[in-house]
């Protein structure tokens, strides 16, 4: 359930898009990995000062109470852009599970990610992170300690706390760790600059326990990693398509630009169907986890692998249509190509979520 | 009392249920007045009460009301199960010339029409296919008539019909969308032949129409001479529009209980095979996608933004209705080789697999659609065109005229 | 194995071409299936004539003793025709199985199926049988006589013998039945008018038991009939596809030929290559199967799904690219679309012999 | 013994062999005479021992050989380890030189070309891309010299090379490849400057060439004056035969005792998916298919008829390695977010994705493959050309100069 109107939510989403299209520059993302640093704190600042990060926070918090839908507008907008921000779990998983979290303990922290002053990353096996590493140990002792590593977390190369979801035997615990308490931390080499991972170890790394989630907020959870993944997917696919549009007409070979070739003007027309389609896919997902997050399995599956496989196809085509210039680092085209495959891989893929799908009409007809 | 677009709803919902129970035997299905049902005389009713075309103006039997008051005489009619109402929703002929034909025009037919004749459009023909306006059917002038010479083709209807609204080329010198001429053309004279074509789907859906000598008079000329192009889009809007709202209600897949793909990968025992799944998954939800866009569209046409959205269904559809189709085809083995009404399954899906081409080259190829999408949606610029600015006659039709 | 040289083979092939040319109309297509006729006699007279009936016999027994190849290369141009021809029984897999029986009781009805005086019927669970009843029963009693039913009997409506593959416990017999010892025959009606079925039921009818064949000659007559299917797909492809390409050249649409339209053309070229792709896998079939022929699998699987594919694409193309003209019976361009799903079902489907494609791959690295 | 066309196969063995047991040391791999390698010193012996282009006269440093006699002064060369030979097939800028230049500019540069310095080929530009004619950059005539403006792109060896053969537009009234002039360019000169492109594949194996103001000697023209379109036809032949060779060689894909896809799925645990196994199968045999499509076109072009296959391997190669590389990275799962040394399997998947452009876009898009395929092979007709004839200043290069 979101507590805004239509109406706010796309005002929200117009002042999102203009800001980043004055200040978010999607070459940002090259400097990104090459230096250790986290995350532009100008950046972040600002899109704090336009209260993106208080949307999703609940009223009871001081938050927007926002919803799925309206989640989903911003992430689209921060899709098309490329720029390197802690998505998932500033804006979208954090809040989501610290959302009826009264711990006084936590509290503190929940002002931090929210304020923007701290940045989180999502680790562990559970179903709401989207890297999980299935292979993990983990030891939380008697002192109140974890010990354990895993691999390829999100944004866990210089995040400031590190929220784990560890499930065994059915059962999911959580865990914050601040970053100073980690006794490894490795950068790994990522095809995508704008993404950085890491593999963490903890040797009885002093920690919080959080109350046990219920079944629905972790499963709700992940749905909602699962939506920002394919709002940013539908994010991205839209602006690169557009730029490839402008460039179709405005790249001239034979003494005509290159979009009054007929060939090239039906590739256009397909990928347009295409990206309708997901945007479709995930609006109406998102809409229906709003008002019945209960029964959207079907919605999120049709999001998941529909949004997924256009990205990856419209940035795929995206370069051979720009032709030669393309395949240059310098043009922004291969950059979300990268994108699209590693969002491509986050929360299980494509063939999993359509064997999903299909799974539901099944259900359905029994 | 009298309708007029003042009448609050009630008003209107009662004077048509007044009507309708004084004319209108609702059990029997005839008129209350008459001692045998002829459909002319009650449609000639209906007319002079001005329920035929409530939206019309008073002039030419209507009413002057809006849509929403229409309907109400529309769903009365439909509920008493009385004909001859929203003609101005559905009667083709009568539309087109009502919105583009002269007031002589207007004055001299409109009433027949109303009260009876089907109307075929005849436009495509053998040269002119995907290039609707590249016409060659023949209108000489003589006297006050025109002699048409020419064959249309892909004609609904041809058979029933007593009228034909017809593009013919009058000036061969004009560049081909400025010499054609749209007429009100009598199917019933000498020199019309009507022939059903045999469609691989088994259906006579379509005729062809030679027309070799007939007549039509100047005066059933709809619009002006040599700017039928223009009133002849005005008949092809409304055709697509009646087709599609067909369309839409034919049949409604994707029903949530159960859907035909899983049952007959269940019955071939393939509904365990991964690659099965996927493609049954994939095909499914080709056509929900289809469905969210539409939906989305409608929402978006209420704000005025939705025409993009909506350009997308029927090239969408063609992926949809060939994927169905090969995957059924596919799913039944061998049953493939057969066909008939002793096999529903195999006989479906040959149907279908044929069907799927009226999508996909029927109203405009795959092809087409795809240019429309690009030039008119996304902006992508024109091809060069070809035979733009030459005086018909020198367009070629084949490589031999070279 | 085969005892002709090339120049000998692309010479028949040349003849079999000219005279199907002359003599062979599509349109004899339409008129098959409503008259309760044999295949038009005179058409296979005059083939017997130009030694096509000779060509797969073994020297010893009088024939021209060809190799799959030459078969091939004949089928491909029969397949180009559409008319309705005994292909399979007469003249692929009946002389096969025949090639080394030397039974006199047999002899004088090889002499028939190779002056095509008789033709022959498929039928029975074999895997030779294009189109096999997994569920069928028989019952061959002590006075040598036959009794069960079998459905789908390609060629079984009037076929004057039927030679029934029976296999049971990994084990397969054959029987050769007359036509006049049918207890019934009933026509099944068809989705391509120039393919017909039967089921057939036979009542302790009088048959022939043929000498227990070894595995490896009802292997290899699968595996020429598979073969003989893939090359009449091809051959079906080709006419189809070049009936296209003259239409794109002759048709003219806003004052230009439609195949000077650069969507149209891409698809064309694509269609070529396909076409020519599925040609060189037959033609590579045949020379392993040729060469040898216990090691073709790989070879054979990939013609298979190659040209099955490849035809049901192209004839699904052809439509499309002609338009209106297409959607009518009088076009010849359903005929091949029809021809083309109904082959697509013999000899198992696309998708299982990519799975065996595929094993072959993996036995080899074992 | 001078070796001549009339020599036999064995007088040339013995001939070159004794020469070169005479001249080379082919275990320290130096000339026997000197005191160091010097390559222009080694390459100036080979060339006036005529062994360098056997094929070409005599008049130019050749023995006027057949191609089969020139092979058994390669072979010797390559069994000796001794460089210099056949650079008559593969210096380009000698061979275009010879093959189309005048005999002045053969006398003045030929030795030097074959005793040295490597050419490249200054053609693709930024708005000369699938359009090569489109040439603009610009060559004025200066008394004996012709001054050079423009920039090329996508320019192999431009760091190393000492000349490169250059498209320069001459002539801005004529239809565009009527107004071009072909030069052999000297490159180490001040306003020439040349720049790696970062490939999205990580290398960097093509170059920008930015000219200011550089110079060229009249007498340096290839060919003659605004004809340079046609001597550049035969310089870009031998650079695809060269290429081509090259590729062909490179990377033996579908060895039958193992399979990369094979691999990773087992290593991801879906080898028993039928899905996965049915995308790995068609992606096995798409290569197969193109190998067997090759040889079909090696045993026709035998025979002379095997062009139109040869035609479309570069085009069917696009979907093999596009389609390999994407079941490569969806097999890898959460491992295709990573990248580098450390991940071998992940490094490749990006690799080669990221490759595949190489092969669809570069030397000719897909697209413009499809038309040669559907013009040259299956002789669909051309589209109407927009600039056929048409003065090259008045072509259009952007929407801003309507």
């Amino acid at each position: 359930m979101s507590n805004l109107s239509t109406e706010d939510r796309e005002s929200f989403r117009d002042n999102v898009r203009r800001f980043l299209g004055a200040h978010a520059e999607i070459s940002s993302v090259r400097s990104f990995s090459e230096h250790d640093r986290p995350y532009d704190p100008e950046l972040l600042r600002s899109l704090v000062e336009l209260g993106l990060f208080e949307l999703m926070a609940s009223e009871q918090q001081g938050g927007l109470g926002g919803g799925a839908q309206d989640m989903v507008a911003m992430l689209e907008e921060l899709g098309s852009t490329l720029a390197p921000l802690p998505v998932l779990g500033n804006l979208v998983v954090a809040p989501f599970l610290f959302a009826q979290v009264e711990e006084p303990s936590v509290s503190a922290k929940v002002n931090q990610i929210r304020s923007g002053e701290a940045t989180i990353a999502l680790a562990g096996n559970a179903a709401f992170v989207p890297v999980p590493d299935v292979n993990m140990q983990l030891e939380y002792d008697s002192n109140c300690r974890l010990t354990g590593c895993m691999s390829m977390v999100l944004d866990g190369v210089y995040a400031d706390l590190i929220l784990i979801g560890f499930e065994k035997d059915e059962s999911t615990d959580l865990y914050l760790v601040e970053k100073g308490h980690l006794s490894q931390c490795e950068a790994l080499s990522t095809n995508d600059p704008g993404l950085r991972l890491a593999s963490l170890h903890f040797d009885r790394a002093p920690c919080i326990k959080l109350p046990k989630p219920s079944e629905l907020i972790l499963s709700q959870s992940h749905d909602m990693g699962l939506l920002a993944v394919a709002a940013l997917q539908v994010g991205g696919a839209r602006a690169i398509f557009e730029t490839t549009m402008q460039y179709l007409k405005d790249r001239y070979q034979f003494g005509r630009p290159i979009g009054s070739f007929q060939a090239v003007k039906h590739i256009a027309a397909d990928l347009f169907v295409e990206l309708e389609s997901a945007t479709s896919a995930l609006r109406s997902a998102a809409e229906q986890f709003d008002s019945a997050p209960s029964d959207c399995a079907r919605s999120l599956a049709l999001a998941a692998f529909t949004c997924s496989d256009v990205f990856m196809e419209i940035a795929a085509q995206a370069i051979q249509l720009h032709g030669g210039i393309a395949y240059t680092r310098e043009h922004c085209a291969h950059l979300y190509w990268r994108r699209a495959r590693s969002l491509a891989a986050m929360y299980g893929n494509s063939d999993g979520h359509r064997e999903r799908y299909l799974s539901t009409w099944e259900e359905a007809a029994q | 009392m009298t309708i007029t677009k003042h009448s609050s709803d009630t008003e209107i919902q009662q004077a048509v249920t007044a009507w309708l129970e004084a004319n209108w035997d609702q059990a029997e299905r005839v008129p209350r007045q008459a001692d045998k049902y002829i459909e002319r005389e009650w449609l000639t009713q209906v007319v002079e009460a001005g329920w035929s075309v409530p939206s019309w103006s008073s002039e030419y039997y209507g009413l002057g009301l809006n849509g929403r008051q229409s309907r109400i005489i529309e769903s009365a009619f439909k509920e008493y199960r009385a004909p001859g109402a929203a003609r101005d929703r559905y009667h083709l002929g009568a539309i087109t010339v009502y919105k583009v034909g002269s007031d002589t025009l207007k004055r001299a037919v409109l009433k027949e029409l109303l009260t009876g004749p089907i109307c075929c459009l005849l436009y495509s023909e053998p040269n002119a296919g995907s290039d609707l306006a590249g016409v060659r059917t023949r209108a000489v002038q003589d006297g006050n008539d025109y002699i048409i010479n020419g064959q249309k083709v892909w004609t609904s209807n041809a058979m029933e019909a007593e009228y034909g609204m017809l593009l013919a080329r009058t000036d061969w010198d004009a560049p081909k969308h400025q010499g054609i001429t749209f007429f009100l053309f009598p199917m019933r004279q000498p020199g019309v032949e009507v022939r059903p074509i045999n469609q691989i789907t088994g259906e006579s859906e379509f005729n062809e129409v030679f027309i070799t000598d007939a007549r039509v008079s100047a005066a059933n000329i709809i619009g002006e001479v040599n700017q039928g192009w223009k009133a002849f889009q005005t008949a092809i809007a409304y055709e697509r529009l009646i087709m599609g709202q067909g369309v839409t209600a034919r049949r409604q897949k994707g029903n949530p209980t159960s859907h035909p793909l899983i049952r007959l990968a269940d019955r071939a025992g393939k509904l365990a095979d991964s690659h099965v799944r996927q493609k049954i998954a994939q095909a499914i939800a080709y056509r929900e996608l289809n469905k969210l866009n539409n939906d989305r569209a409608k929402a978006e046409m209420a704000a005025g933004t939705g025409f993009s959205l909506m350009s997308l269904s029927k090239l969408a559809m063609s992926r949809i209705q060939h994927g169905e189709a090969a995957l059924a085809t596919e799913l039944l083995g061998v049953e493939a080789l057969l066909d008939g009404e002793q096999y529903p399954d195999a006989r479906n899906a040959h149907f279908d697999s044929a069907k799927a081409y009226m999508n996909s080259i029927g109203g405009g190829t795959d092809q087409i659609q795809r240019n429309i999408i690009a030039e008119k949606v996304l902006g992508l610029p024109k091809e060069p065109e070809h035979d733009k600015g030459v005086p018909f006659r020198e367009v070629r039709i084949r490589a031999i005229d070279e």
